[in-house]
Parts: C-alpha cells; sequence; structure tokens
C-alpha cells in the first residue's frame, strides 16, 4: 500500500517522531464525566430559537431547549414532548395543546403555557428564524392560555401542517429573556449567547469560533433513559474536513460530520470507527429560470433534463445517494414514484428537443450558480460542463457566496439560467415541497426557477387547507406531475447522512426531519 | 644621523587583485625597511599601491579578491604574512597602529567615541592579558583625547563621530592610534580630507608626537608637501614599484628618477610660479597588462631600449639613494647588474 | 520627538481616514444582499427587511458611511452579519490569537535570520553562503499555503508529530485570560502543560508564516553586512586590534540591523497579510480566518474591521521601527 | 554629435580603423555588456532562472499540444477513474473527477502567465505615469499622488485584494483586478523615486537649458533610465503576483473550475490529502519552480542591471 511507501521513504524520522508524537485520545473523562466530542465544521453564532436557525444553531437548540412535540425516527414521525396531547378543530383552524406538569426551565422555573405564548409571540415579533413558517397563519393574538397546562393557537386560516411545524419553536423562559432585555429587543442581544432553555443540556463553555460545550442537566425533567447517558459534550468547530477526519481517526473526536465521501468510506473500514448511512430529504436540484433566456423554452429545459448524466451524482457521492423520481423527496409524506415518467440521460431524446427549440447544434452559452466553496456543487458543474458540451451547450462556472446568490435568484431579470440548490424540507410535509413551486416562493434560493404554473399554484393553495390527509393526497399525486412535465429543473438526488462514530458512542437515532450535520444528542449513550 | 636597526622590513612584496577582466599585478616587489624612530614617506599618485602596502602590513587586504604572491613582511624578525589572525590582532594598535585617511568614514557612527576607545584600549588591554575596567579605560581614553589637544575630552568623550568637525575626528583617530602606544604609526593620507589649516595642524601634531614618544612613521601621502613636514626619508612609488628611496633633502636637491622629477616640476610652487606648470604626460598603466620592463617606460622622457625589456632593480647610486632606473647604469655596483640580478621577462 | 511621533500619528490617522473610505466604497460596489443571509435561507422579504433595517442597510449610502464614523468614534465598527457579533468584539476575541501567532514568527524569524545573514556576510561565497542563498531564493518562492499542506501532510498526518491545527488541543482548557496570548498567560499563571500543549500548536503555523520573513531578512542582512563589513570604520576597527569576532558581531551588525529594522517593520505587516493563508490552513482562530470567512460571505462590516485592524497594526509598526533606528543610529534627527 | 562623428571616421572606413575607432568610441558601453554577461555566466543561479523562465514560457505557448488528455482541462470529466495514483498512464494521477493531473498542471502555465502578465502590465499602466507625473511634477501635485499611493501601502495588499475580491465576488478575472489594484503603488514609489534623482542630473538640466520640451525629456531621458529598476520589480513582481493569485485561488476566491489554476487545485486537493496526496503536490510544486524562475531572474537582473548592488569586485 502507499502508506508503507511513505514509512520507507521517512523510516529515519520515525525515532524521533515516536519520541514526541503527542497522545492520542479517547472519549473524554473528566472528573468521571463522559464528555463526548462532536466535530463539526459550522458555527453557531447565533443561538436565540427566535432569531437564527442553520443545523448547527438548531442542534444546540435542540440540546437546551424543549419543544411542544419532537420529530424522531425515519421515516420520521412527531412525538409528544412538552405536549402529552393536543386536538385540532375538524377545519384545522383551532389546536389546543395539553402541557406535562413537571417541566422545569435550567434555573428551576417551572415550565407553563404562559412561556409558551411568549415564545410564540416573541418569535412571531421579532420576525427572524423560524417566523416565516407561522407568520402568514398565526398572529400573538390567536395564541390564547387557557390554564398553566394548557394553551390554544387559533389560526387565521385552515392549516394542516400545523402541528410538523411545533417542533421547531422552542420554548423560551420569559423571566430570564426579559430579564435581559435591552432597549426594548426582547433580550435579543443576550439571547444570542444566553441560555433560557429546558432541555436536557444546559450552556457550559462558550468560545466562539472554536468550541461550545453543553453539560447533561442531571435532573432532566424527562429524566434519562439510559443510565449511561453522556454528561456532556463538547462541539468542537474544525474548519477542515481532512482535520475532521484526522480527528475521529485519532480519536480527538467520538463523532463528526461532513467529511468528504472518499474521507467516510475510509473511515469506515477503520477499527474502532462505524460510519451510519442513512437516506436524506434533502433534495439536489438544478434550478433553470422558467422565464428569462433560453432556459424560457421548456424543450430546452427537457434536453437538459435528458443530456444530464444522473449516474454522475450517485459517483459523487461513492454510490451513497439516491436519484429522486418525483419532484418531491423520496420518504417525505406525500411521495409518489413517478419512476416511468422521470428524466433519465438519454441523448437522442436530448438532441431531439434541442432541434424542437430550434437549436440542433446548440452554440450558445448558459450560466451555472453555485455557492462558493460547496465542494459537490462544484462537481456536479463539472458534469453539467462534460453533459452539455454534447449538446453543444456551453457552461460558463459562476460560484457565488450564498447572499450574492440569493439576491440574483431573487429577481426573473438576474436570476441565473442553471443555479444549484440544495433544499431539505422543514417540517414533514407535502405542502413545504409544493410551496416551492408556488408564485409566493419566487426569489427565494427555492424559488429561483420562477416556476410559472397558475393551475399547480391554485392546487397548492387548495390542498393546504384541506383538514383530511387522504383528501389533500389527491392533489398532491396530481400537482407532482404536471411539475415533472414542466421541467423547471434537473431533478436531481438525496443523498445520504452520514455521520462517523467511535464504536462505543451508541443511541444514535436518525430523523431525516433535522439538518445535515444535526443530531439529537439526547438519547446518546456511552458503551465501552 | 639614525642608525638604529630596522623593525620593519618589506621585501620584494607581490600582490595581486583579482577582478573580472583579469589578474591586476598590483604591487610588483616592493622593498623598504623602517628603523626604530625612523619616518620613511610612501609618495606616489592614487593608485599606485601605497595603501595596498600599509594594508598589507596590517593583514588587513581582503583575501580574496586580493592574493599576496609572494614576498615577506618582517617585524621584529617575524614574518607578518605566516600569522594567525590571532596573533595578527596583537599586534594591530598595539605595535603596529593606523591613522587613515577619512576620519569620517573610518570612526564608526553608530558607537559614541567613548565606547570606540574604550573597547581599544581594553582590546590592547585583554592581548597583553591584563585587565582594565570601563573606568579605568574611560580615563585613559580622555587623557589620550588630551594628549591630541581635543578640548574638553571629559565633555565631549561621550559624543558621537558626526558630532565633531574633520579635523576633530582625524584627532580622535590618532589618539586611538595612540592608545596601544605601537611601535610603529602607519599614517595612511592623514590630511588629504582635510581643509589646508587643518593639515598643518594635524601634521604638527603627528610631528610632537614623534617627537614626544619616539615612534617610527610610515606616512603616505600622494603630497611631496605633507612628507617633507613630517618625514627624514622618502620612497617614491610608481604603479606598484618603488622608483627612488632615499633622504627627504636629496629628494629636492638631486632628484634621480624621471618619474620623481616629474612629480617635482608638478608641484605648485610660489617661487616658480612664472614658469609653466609641467605635468607627466600619459596616465598610470594598466596594471592587468602592465608595459614590460620598466612600468614608466611609455611615459618616460628618457625611455631606451632596456627599459622596454628588463625591469630595473632599486640600486643604490649613492649613500642613501637608490633608484631604479637604467639611466644610473653606469654607478651600479657591477653585483647588481640586471643582467645577473633579474631574468628578463619572458 | 514629541512633535515628530504626534506628526506621524496624525499622518496615520489621515491615511486610515483614507483607507476606511476606499474600502467602505469598495464594499458597497458589492451586489450581494448581506441582509438575506442574516435572515436565513427561509426568511421572507419582510423578514428581510427587518434584517437591512438592523443593520442599517436601507440608508443611503452617504448616511452609512457618516454613520461608520460615528461609530468609530465610540469604538464600534457595525455588526457582523455572519457571526451577528459587534465587529470589535470579534476583533478583540480574534485579534489576540493572532497577534501571537505574528510575533512569536516574527521573533522566530529574526532570531534566526540575523545570525544566518552575519554568517552568510562572513562566509561569503562559501557553502553556507550558497546554502542560504538558494534557501532564501526558493523561501520566497515557496507558496505559503502549500508549504502548509506539506508540513501537514509529514509532520501532522503522516506522523503525528504535530497537531494539525488549532490553537490548543481540543480539550486543553485555555489557560486564564491575562494577556489572551496562551504562550504568555500559560507561562505567567506556571501552567506548564497548556504551554506545552500552545507551544505544539504554534510551532507549525509560526514556521509556516516566518519561512518568506526568514528569507527575506537573511538576504537583506546579509546584504547589509557585506556592506559594512567593507567601509572604513571596519577596516579601522581591525587596525585597532578589535578582534574579528567583536567588529563583526558588535561593530558591523549595529550599523547592518539599521536597515534590516525596515524590513523587519514591513514583514509584521506581511505576516499579517499572510495569516490569511496560514490561518485558513492551519484553522487558527484568528483575524486572517475570520476575514477570508467574511469576504467569501460578503460579509463587510468585518472586512473594513480587519482593514482598519491591520492598517494601524503595520502603521504603528512602521512607527515604532523609526523610532528604534533613532536608538540605533544616532545621526537620525526626528522631525 | 555621434551622427557627426560617423562620416569623420568613415573616410578611412574600409580599413579595420573605422572598427577600432567605433570600438574604442563606445568602450565602455561594450564594457557594460562584457561585464552584464560575465556577471550573469557566473551566477549559475541567474543562469538556473532564465532556463526555469524559459521553459514556462514555451510550456506555456505549446501546452495544449503536448498534454494527453486536453480535454481535461476544459470541462471534461471521467468519473470512473476518479484519483488514480500516478503511473505510466497518469503521470501525475488524476483529480476528484478523474481529470489527468498531469494535463492541468501543463495547461495551468497558461492561465498563471496571463494572471502574472495581465497584473504587471496593469501595475505599471497605472503606476508608472502616476510616478512620473509626480516626481516631475512635484508640489501639491506629487503629495496627493503619493499620500493615495500611501494609503494602499498601509495595509499588506492579500488583505486589500480580499477586500476588493469579497466586493466585486469571487473570479479570475476579479482577483486579476483585485491584484492590479494593490499592485500598483510599488511601481509609484519606484519611479518617483527614480524621476526625482533623475531630476536633480546634470543631463536632465542640460536638456533642459538647451530647450527640450517636457514630453521630449520625460520620453528620452527620465523614461529610458526608468527602465532598468522597472525591468527588475517586473520580473520579481511575475513570480510574485503569480504567488498572490495562487493564494487567492487557494482560499477559494481566484480562478474558478474548470480552469486549471494551480491554487484553486490546491484548495480542492487539500481535502484529499493525505491518501491522495498527488493531487496537491503537483501544483504546488508548478507554482513553487515558476516563481523560483522568475524570482532567481530578477535576481540576476538586479545584479546586472542596478549599479548599486555590483559593486562586488571594489576595493
Amino acid at each position: 500500500m502507499r502508506s508503507k511507501k511513505w514509512c520507507l521513504m521517512f523510516v529515519a524520522d520515525i525515532g524521533v517522531i515516536f519520541l514526541l508524537s503527542g497522545m492520542s485520545q479517547t472519549l473524554e473523562i473528566r472528573d468521571g464525566k463522559k464528555i463526548l466530542v462532536y466535530g463539526a465544521r459550522q458555527p453557531a453564532p447565533n443561538i436565540d430559537p427566535s432569531q437564527y436557525y442553520d443545523w448547527s444553531t438548531r442542534m444546540l437548540q435542540q440540546s437546551l431547549y424543549d419543544a411542544l412535540l419532537k420529530y424522531v425516527d425515519s421515516p420520521p414521525k412527531v412525538i409528544p414532548w412538552l405536549a402529552t396531547n393536543w386536538e385540532a378543530s375538524p377545519d384545522a383552524k383551532v389546536w389546543t395543546f395539553h402541557l406535562v406538569k413537571n417541566a422545569k426551565f435550567h434555573n428551576g422555573d417551572p415550565l407553563t403555557a404562559e412561556a409558551v405564548k411568549f415564545s410564540f409571540e416573541r418569535t412571531l415579533k421579532i420576525k427572524k428564524g423560524p417566523a416565516w413558517m407561522l407568520l402568514d397563519v398565526l398572529t400573538p393574538e390567536g395564541i390564547k392560555v387557557v390554564d398553566d397546562y394548557t394553551i390554544q393557537f387559533t389560526l387565521n386560516q385552515p392549516y394542516a401542517p400545523f402541528e410538523t411545524v411545533l417542533p421547531w419553536w422552542y420554548i423560551m423562559n420569559p423571566k430570564v429573556v426579559m430579564a435581559h432585555e435591552k432597549d426594548g429587543d426582547m433580550g435579543q442581544e443576550w439571547m444570542k449567547d444566553g441560555d433560557a432553555g429546558s432541555g436536557p443540556f444546559k450552556k457550559k463553555r462558550w468560545e466562539h469560533g472554536v468550541l461550545y460545550e453543553l453539560e447533561a442537566v442531571a435532573d432532566y425533567w424527562r429524566g434519562w433513559e439510559n443510565p449511561n447517558h453522556i454528561d456532556g459534550y463538547i462541539f468542537k468547530l474544525i474548519r477542515e474536513a481532512s482535520s475532521q477526519r484526522i480527528a475521529i481517526q485519532k480519536g480527538e473526536c467520538d463523532i463528526v460530520e461532513g467529511i468528504s465521501p472518499e474521507d467516510f468510506d475510509l473511515v469506515a473500514k477503520m477499527p474502532g470507527i462505524y460510519v451510519s448511512n442513512d437516506p436524506g430529504l434533502t433534495t439536489f436540484g438544478i434550478k433553470m429560470n422558467n422565464q428569462k433566456g433560453y432556459t424560457k423554452d421548456i424543450n430546452i429545459r427537457k434536453a437538459i433534463c435528458y443530456a444530464f448524466d444522473y449516474d454522475s451524482l450517485i459517483k459523487i457521492y461513492n454510490g451513497n445517494a439516491i436519484l429522486e423520481d418525483s419532484p418531491f423527496p423520496i420518504g417525505l409524506k406525500g411521495h409518489i414514484s413517478l419512476k416511468d415518467k422521470i428524466y433519465r440521460q438519454d441523448l437522442q431524446k436530448a438532441k431531439e428537443y434541442m432541434e424542437k427549440a430550434g437549436y440542433p447544434n446548440g452554440g450558445f452559452e448558459l450560466e451555472y450558480v453555485y455557492v462558493q466553496g460547496l465542494e459537490e456543487e462544484r462537481k456536479m458543474g463539472l458534469v453539467l460542463i462534460d453533459n452539455l458540451g454534447k449538446l453543444g451547450i456551453k457552461v460558463k462556472m459562476v460560484p457565488l457566496t450564498w447572499p450574492n446568490m440569493v439576491a440574483r435568484g431573487s429577481k426573473v431579470d438576474t436570476s441565473p439560467d442553471m443555479i444549484a440548490i440544495f433544499a431539505t424540507p422543514v417540517f414533514n410535509d407535502p405542502d413545504v415541497v409544493a410551496y416551492q413551486y408556488h408564485k409566493n416562493s419566487w426569489g427565494k434560493y427555492y424559488g429561483t426557477a420562477h416556476y410559472n404554473n397558475p393551475e399547480v399554484w391554485k392546487l397548492t393553495e387548495q390542498a393546504r387547507v384541506i383538514a383530511d390527509f387522504d383528501e389533500r393526497m389527491k392533489y398532491y399525486e396530481q400537482i407532482q406531475n404536471m411539475i415533472l412535465e414542466d421541467a423547471p429543473e434537473v431533478f436531481g438526488m438525496q443523498y445520504n447522512r452520514r455521520w462517523a462514530f467511535r464504536d462505543y458512542v451508541k443511541g444514535f437515532v436518525f430523523c431525516p426531519m433535522r439538518f445535515t450535520g444535526e443530531i439529537d444528542m439526547y438519547p446518546i449513550y456511552i458503551q465501552k | 644621523m639614525n642608525t638604529e636597526p630596522s623593525i620593519l622590513e618589506v621585501k620584494d612584496l607581490k600582490i595581486h587583485f583579482d577582478t573580472f577582466e583579469g589578474t591586476a599585478q598590483v604591487l610588483d616587489g616592493c622593498s623598504f625597511t623602517l628603523g626604530r624612530g625612523d619616518t620613511l614617506g610612501l609618495v606616489g599618485e592614487t593608485g599606485c599601491g601605497k595603501s595596498i602596502t600599509a594594508k598589507a602590513i596590517l593583514g588587513l587586504l581582503p583575501v580574496p579578491p586580493t592574493r599576496i604572491v609572494s614576498g615577506e613582511i618582517r617585524f621584529h624578525s617575524r614574518d607578518l604574512l605566516d600569522l594567525s589572525e590571532k596573533d595578527l590582532e596583537k599586534i594591530r594598535g598595539n605595535q603596529i597602529a593606523m591613522i587613515f585617511q577619512d576620519p569620517m568614514t573610518y570612526l564608526n557612527p553608530v558607537f559614541s567615541i567613548e565606547n570606540q576607545m574604550i573597547d581599544v584600549i581594553r582590546g590592547h588591554a585583554r592581548h597583553a592579558n591584563k585587565t582594565v575596567s570601563r573606568g579605568a579605560a574611560r580615563e585613559k581614553a580622555i587623557s589620550l583625547l588630551n594628549a591630541v589637544n581635543i578640548p574638553n575630552p571629559r565633555q565631549r568623550i561621550g559624543d558621537f563621530p558626526h558630532e565633531f568637525s574633520g579635523g576633530m575626528r582625524q584627532r580622535v583617530l590618532i589618539a586611538m592610534a595612540l592608545a596601544g602606544d605601537p611601535e610603529i604609526l602607519i599614517a595612511d593620507e592623514p590630511t588629504t580630507a582635510l581643509d589646508v589649516t587643518i593639515q598643518a595642524q594635524i601634521l604638527r601634531l603627528i610631528g610632537e608626537l614623534v617627537e614626544r614618544f619616539r615612534h617610527s612613521v610610515l606616512l603616505i601621502s600622494h603630497d611631496l608637501g605633507v612628507v617633507a613636514a613630517v618625514c627624514r626619508r622618502i620612497a617614491v612609488m610608481y604603479a606598484g614599484n618603488i622608483v627612488e628611496l632615499t633622504t627627504i633633502e636629496r629628494i629636492f636637491e638631486n632628484p634621480a628618477h624621471p618619474y620623481t622629477r616629474g612629480l617635482l616640476r608638478s608641484i605648485p610652487n610660489l617661487a616658480r610660479r612664472k614658469e609653466n606648470l609641467v605635468g607627466i604626460t600619459g596616465s598610470i598603466p594598466d596594471f592587468i597588462e602592465p608595459p614590460r620592463g620598466c612600468r614608466f617606460h611609455p611615459r618616460c622622457a628618457h625611455r631606451m631600449d632596456v627599459c622596454q625589456k628588463v625591469k630595473p632593480v632599486l640600486a643604490d647610486i649613492e649613500s642613501e639613494h637608490r633608484v631604479a632606473c637604467f639611466l644610473y647604469e653606469s654607478s651600479w655596483p657591477s653585483a647588481s647588474r640586471p643582467e645577473e640580478r633579474i631574468k628578463p621577462l619572458p | 520627538m514629541k512633535r515628530y511621533i504626534i506628526k506621524r500619528l496624525l499622518l496615520i490617522f489621515l491615511t486610515l481616514f483614507g483607507l476606511i473610505t476606499v474600502v467602505f466604497l469598495i464594499s458597497r460596489v458589492a451586489p450581494g444582499d448581506p441582509a438575506r443571509l442574516a435572515a436565513g435561507p427561509d426568511a421572507t422579504e419582510e423578514m428581510v427587511e427587518v434584517m437591512r433595517k438592523e443593520f442599517g442597510l436601507d440608508r443611503p449610502l452617504i448616511v452609512q458611511y457618516l454613520s461608520y464614523f460615528k461609530g468609530l468614534a465610540s469604538g464600534n465598527l457595525g455588526r457582523s452579519i455572519r457571526t451577528r457579533h459587534n465587529v470589535i468584539d470579534d476583533l478583540v476575541q480574534f485579534f489576540p490569537a493572532t497577534f501571537e501567532l505574528t510575533v512569536f514568527s516574527l521573533l522566530l524569524a529574526v532570531v534566526l535570520a540575523i545570525p544566518l545573514g552575519v554568517l552568510c556576510a562572513v562566509y561569503r561565497d562559501r557553502f553556507l553562503d550558497h546554502a542560504a542563498r538558494v534557501f532564501s531564493v526558493s523561501g520566497m518562492a515557496l507558496p505559503m499555503f502549500w508549504l502548509a499542506l506539506m508540513l501537514q501532510l509529514f509532520l501532522a498526518l503522516k506522523f503525528d508529530f504535530l497537531p494539525l491545527g488549532g490553537r490548543l488541543g481540543l480539550l486543553t482548557e485555555p489557560p486564564t485570560k491575562i494577556t489572551h496570548l496562551y504562550l504568555v498567560d500559560s507561562l505567567l499563571t506556571g501552567n506548564w502543560a497548556v504551554f506545552k500543549d500552545a507551544l505544539r500548536h504554534i510551532l507549525l503555523p509560526a514556521f509556516v508564516l516566518c519561512f518568506p520573513a526568514l528569507a527575506s531578512i537573511i538576504r537583506v542582512n546579509r546584504a547589509e553586512m557585506l556592506e559594512v563589513l567593507s567601509r572604513d570604520f571596519i577596516v579601522s576597527a581591525r587596525a585597532h586590534g578589535i578582534s574579528k569576532i567583536r567588529t563583526i558581531g558588535q561593530y558591523a551588525l549595529k550599523n547592518a540591523l539599521i536597515p534590516t529594522m525596515t524590513m523587519i517593520g514591513l514583514r509584521y505587516g506581511w505576516m499579517l497579510g499572510g495569516t490569511i493563508l496560514v490561518e485558513t490552513v492551519f484553522d487558527w482562530p484568528g483575524i486572517g480566518l475570520y476575514a477570508v470567512q467574511s469576504a467569501v460571505y460578503s460579509d463587510f462590516q468585518p472586512i473594513i474591521g480587519v482593514t482598519l485592524l491591520i492598517g494601524i497594526n503595520f502603521m504603528v509598526a512602521n512607527l515604532i521601527i523609526d523610532l528604534i533606528y533613532g536608538i540605533l543610529d544616532p545621526r537620525v534627527r526626528y522631525e | 554629435m555621434k551622427q557627426k562623428s560617423i562620416p569623420m571616421y568613415a573616410e578611412h572606413a574600409n580599413t579595420s580603423g573605422f572598427w577600432t575607432q567605433w570600438k574604442e568610441e563606445h568602450e565602455s558601453f561594450f564594457r557594460d555588456v562584457r561585464l552584464s554577461f560575465y556577471l550573469f555566466s557566473r551566477s549559475p543561479l541567474s543562469l538556473i532562472g532564465m532556463v526555469l523562465v524559459g521553459a514556462f514560457f514555451l510550456i506555456a505557448l505549446i501546452g495544449p499540444w503536448i498534454v494527453p488528455y486536453p480535454e481535461d482541462a476544459t470541462g471534461a470529466v471521467h468519473m470512473s477513474q476518479k484519483l488514480t495514483a500516478p503511473g505510466s498512464q497518469f503521470w501525475f494521477g488524476t483529480d476528484e473527477m478523474g481529470r489527468d493531473v498531469f494535463t492541468r498542471v501543463i495547461l495551468g502555465t497558461r492561465v498563471s502567465l496571463k494572471i502574472g502578465l495581465i497584473i504587471i502590465c496593469a501595475a505599471m499602466g497605472i503606476g508608472v505615469p502616476l510616478g512620473i507625473t509626480a516626481g516631475y511634477v512635484g508640489g501639491w501635485v506629487n503629495e496627493t499622488i503619493m499620500r493615495i499611493t500611501d494609503i494602499f501601502l498601509a495595509i499588506p495588499g492579500l488583505i486589500l485584494a480580499l477586500a476588493i475580491i469579497g466586493a466585486l465576488g469571487p473570479g479570475i478575472t476579479n482577483s486579476m483586478i483585485a491584484l492590479s489594484l494593490v499592485w500598483w503603488p510599488g511601481y509609484v514609489r519606484l519611479v518617483q523615486g527614480k524621476t526625482l534623482s533623475l531630476k536633480e542630473e546634470s543631463f536632465i538640466e542640460a536638456a533642459l537649458s538647451v530647450g527640450a520640451g517636457r514630453a521630449r525629456i520625460i520620453f528620452l531621458h527620465i523614461l529610458p533610465n526608468c527602465t532598468s529598476p522597472i525591468i527588475v520589480k517586473a520580473s520579481m513582481d511575475m513570480g510574485m503576483s503569480i504567488l498572490a493569485a495562487a493564494g487567492l485561488g487557494f482560499i477559494g476566491v481566484g480562478a474558478q473550475p474548470p480552469a486549471p489554476e494551480w491554487g484553486a487545485m490546491i484548495s480542492i486537493a487539500r481535502n484529499y490529502l493525505p491518501n491522495w496526496w498527488w493531487y496537491a503536490l503537483f501544483p504546488g510544486l508548478a507554482i513553487f519552480v515558476t516563481v523560483l524562475g522568475f524570482n532567481l531572474l530578477g535576481d540576476g537582473f538586479r545584479d546586472i542591471l542596478d549599479p548599486q548592488s555590483r559593486g562586488y569586485y571594489r576595493e
């Protein structure tokens, strides 16, 4: 093997190195406590549940805070958490939740319906972070405290997916938050690094840009299922994928995320490490501008869909991905398989469509915009150059920073011909994906195609207010078929979510509703 | 007058200089002696090899590009060329000291006079296996400055070189040279960079010091007048050779070598101001391909055939008067006829 | 002297003013919409508007510009969209790491380069001189980031000899914060384990960062030494019997150090620039990494902040160098 | 003057006398040229630099015709052969998309050459006229230009370039713009200083005294006398600008795929260390060798063209 060759080359140095090499660590046991180290690339500069979320932020939020409900398992399901049970009115407008009675915040205050009301109001007023999920359907006036342990939401309009949103609305301690209010900011400044939660972990050490350490709440109101549960964890920032790999290999980290597909395969074979591999819900697609330029022509769009080498997507992930077979992600509630209609590489057809469009030999250039630094998107761009080259279409790769890319995609006139988009459904309901094709989504990152089909929009609007799911399903079947036919984008793939664990880390439960690197640390325990 | 044995003897010193165009033969067999209490002036045009000779004595020439090809420099019967750097360090300043041309550039600009002098004094002491405290060294420095007539030496000793005038700086340099109480003082154009009035002061100072301490002096200058003011004997150099070596009186009364005569004629003289000043035609020859035979022959009005083939040696024409010129071949003792003494050049 | 310093400081202020203006203008050319980033991927237009207001991006350019200076007077450098913290807080947090790295690296360079430069001058055209010349020419040609990667490959990945990156081991508790420089703090508190750990971590990045500086300081020092060694006062020092070692090590070196100091001052600034690359490779939590991440996110307040901070550092360093000049060279007069 | 003297010698031109005369007339020039060649040939490092730079230009010129897989630099992908180790088929191995690293490294010379030339030309284009103006006109014009120059010199170029790219967005064109914008102040300083000192020279005064115009003085006297230091600086800067552009490529804001730019290649390759080491190794070596070549050549030029640093054989 190659590594042997290296060793031979530097055999002279080995003596010195043995003398000086640092010891490699395993799980940190500090004062008899089991502190796990999670090596991640993305920082969490603002952990206020009302202000922001992304995967790293939400992982910490999930540890520090509780919500009424919680997503677990794959396929994902919503389980009771702070709410023991709940009921909805038949028109899905009035929702009543009954809270557990023993929940308490980290400072000992009891968690009551008042706190729930405060938390929802705060998010709605601040209008940041998860606010968009309910901004259209819920106003502060619609939240009513029935008694200390009962809360009622009255929505402006029927909204069937309401309960699937709630796991992302965390409950904060109003007293703690408001004690730190400054200039009427509802404690925003303090909450960036503050802890006003009731979750299984509390804040310990916060070093921005370096690490965040959390410690387990010994008397967590829900208790701990496994006596070997971790006593805390360190969320360590390791910015380079290769460094992450070394860290898990050396045992400096107990869990890592986001290393390259090649590296995952490599560490999976190493002793003392296992790699989880579960299908995710995040879809990759190449959105095309449906209203401007060459891609306005559906024939060109179809030609591109037929020219694309879908297998290379799987290769990019070393086989750890599946191809989409519908505009909706496989595994999402409401998805149907359109195996026979979905586009697959067929150069013959692609050329036919090029002819139909009036460009039998291509001869034009399209822009492919992707996020600066996103490895996989870059690779897909390279595949695109290769594939479309065969149709005589040149592809210009334009990496942009995320805000610049979104800014360009926000208007029809500036939206690029092709744009690489990863999208994860935030909650488990077909509406969340269907709505991405609605006119109201134009200009958002998943709406950069500026998809234009009023019929689909109408169906989407109708479906989301129906309470009965089977009834809704008929609409979504139609929607999926219509979107596929319009080929607004190259429907790509869903990659597998993977983490590398040291073998003594147990209890990991995969749930595709969580974002890329996000792990629920509550059930994790250690078994040596 | 002065019959003490010689303490410094330079014998047939040949020094070459490697340049990219070839090897420059800058010193071509130069010989002279210096006795105790003797004062010898070395005179010649710029670039004739005077300074090289002086630096060679103290082992200060950079090697490479300089190469000492042959010769000896005997000091108290030891050949300085054979000495190690360490041994040379003991001799420098202690036994042979040097005063330089431009007092500005020869003083380190970033150290105070005090520091530089104390270093020198303590260095000498160390070579003599003694230790001198900084305080004592400072006192000695002040007394030396006093000896060279620097006003307020106690106040001025802490100053930096640039705070002194040119003449004062030269005095400082002389004081430093005297610090080791040397036997021989080599003064390399000590007054060239100074104003005429200051020049006279410095020359007078050197003269006084010689009287007082009975140093032997090797004074190097392009100016016959300067040499005449201090020295008893004089050596005239031309293109790496000594062409005439005699007493100061004889050189003025009876210059023998055509070059010496030319040199004397080119001195402006009030008494002769009606006559035209006469220079020597031509210029210093190329050192890389020097003229064969006598190096002066291309410029010489009396050149003969032999001059272009054979190099004349320095030979007595009368007592204490040695000249290297074939014009005086007849007065040579037979033992020093060129055919016998030197081989013709190839 | 005092007047000179005041004059120089005024000039620094003037230059900084120009610098801020230039960077500010550049930053507003950006086509991106930073508020959208701050609002998050799913935000509605309304939510983006909230952010835009919060970051003051809804106001006219000139107002933003003026209010930047207003904020500057009270130490407010605006807010980072990416980290959501005040830029000044971020800088206070990240700068000590960069400062520790650059100063350590510079010291390393000076300690290695000056003796080497002297030796090369003394042994001119000998083996050491040639070796050092090859080293210094290649030192300036080596891409710093590549050297860093290769050293990581050998010293950290293949042989586990030094840590791969970071300022401290994963689980090492940072020392009590006094100066915020880990090496200094751990020494002050007598915490040897942390000191050793911090030292192990700083070695590779410091070495990489000092490499070009090492090369150029050797060069300059060698050239200056050669120049000084050929000067008359060296000859006279030697003629006065001062030993060779003393002549070189004291008489010549002090003269040669004066121009070398200029190079050292310049190099301090370039090193600060180099931290962009080195901190990226070694995951060193300093302002270089902060600047790169901000640039990639089109997050402009931090970039202006970093520019300002590095500008101040650079110019103050040069001022200090000029003042050291005065100590080394008595001929210098400040006016 | 020179022109007049030629017919004079032409009278006995058919003998070798003319050439002897002419040679004597231009003796100092010949001596200079001889000295230059002598110094250059005496310095093996300068010769190595010349060879490296020569090879660099040659490879940039003929690159596309000598590489085994030219399409690999323009966007072809071969996923089935990704990350193949170096061997007889792929001398430097393949990258994460199965492209031949050797091909991409060789064709990277073109990208780097383009980057270097454009940056230097732009920097000179801005810097030289400003420097001459500042030095020649003097007064407040000089003050203004030099103060603005100071602003750009007040922070390390890489930081300023990063800021500019942060605004303009990543990409090879933008990074060239950014680097040009931070590179010119060096030329202003150089040329301004030189112009100032030239203005004091007697031959300029002589030219002025015979009524030469401003343009004539600038183009005939000042500019030619600035060429030597400019050439020295440009050849050094050539390497340095390639290095800086590679640095920007490395942090991901420089050249973009599929352009085979060395820094950008390393940036991606670092994720494949240590197991796929060849991917990072070879582009880095290419940068090193190229920049080394320009630095050595620049060094050699300086020894020749900059009389101050000559002094090698003085007493």
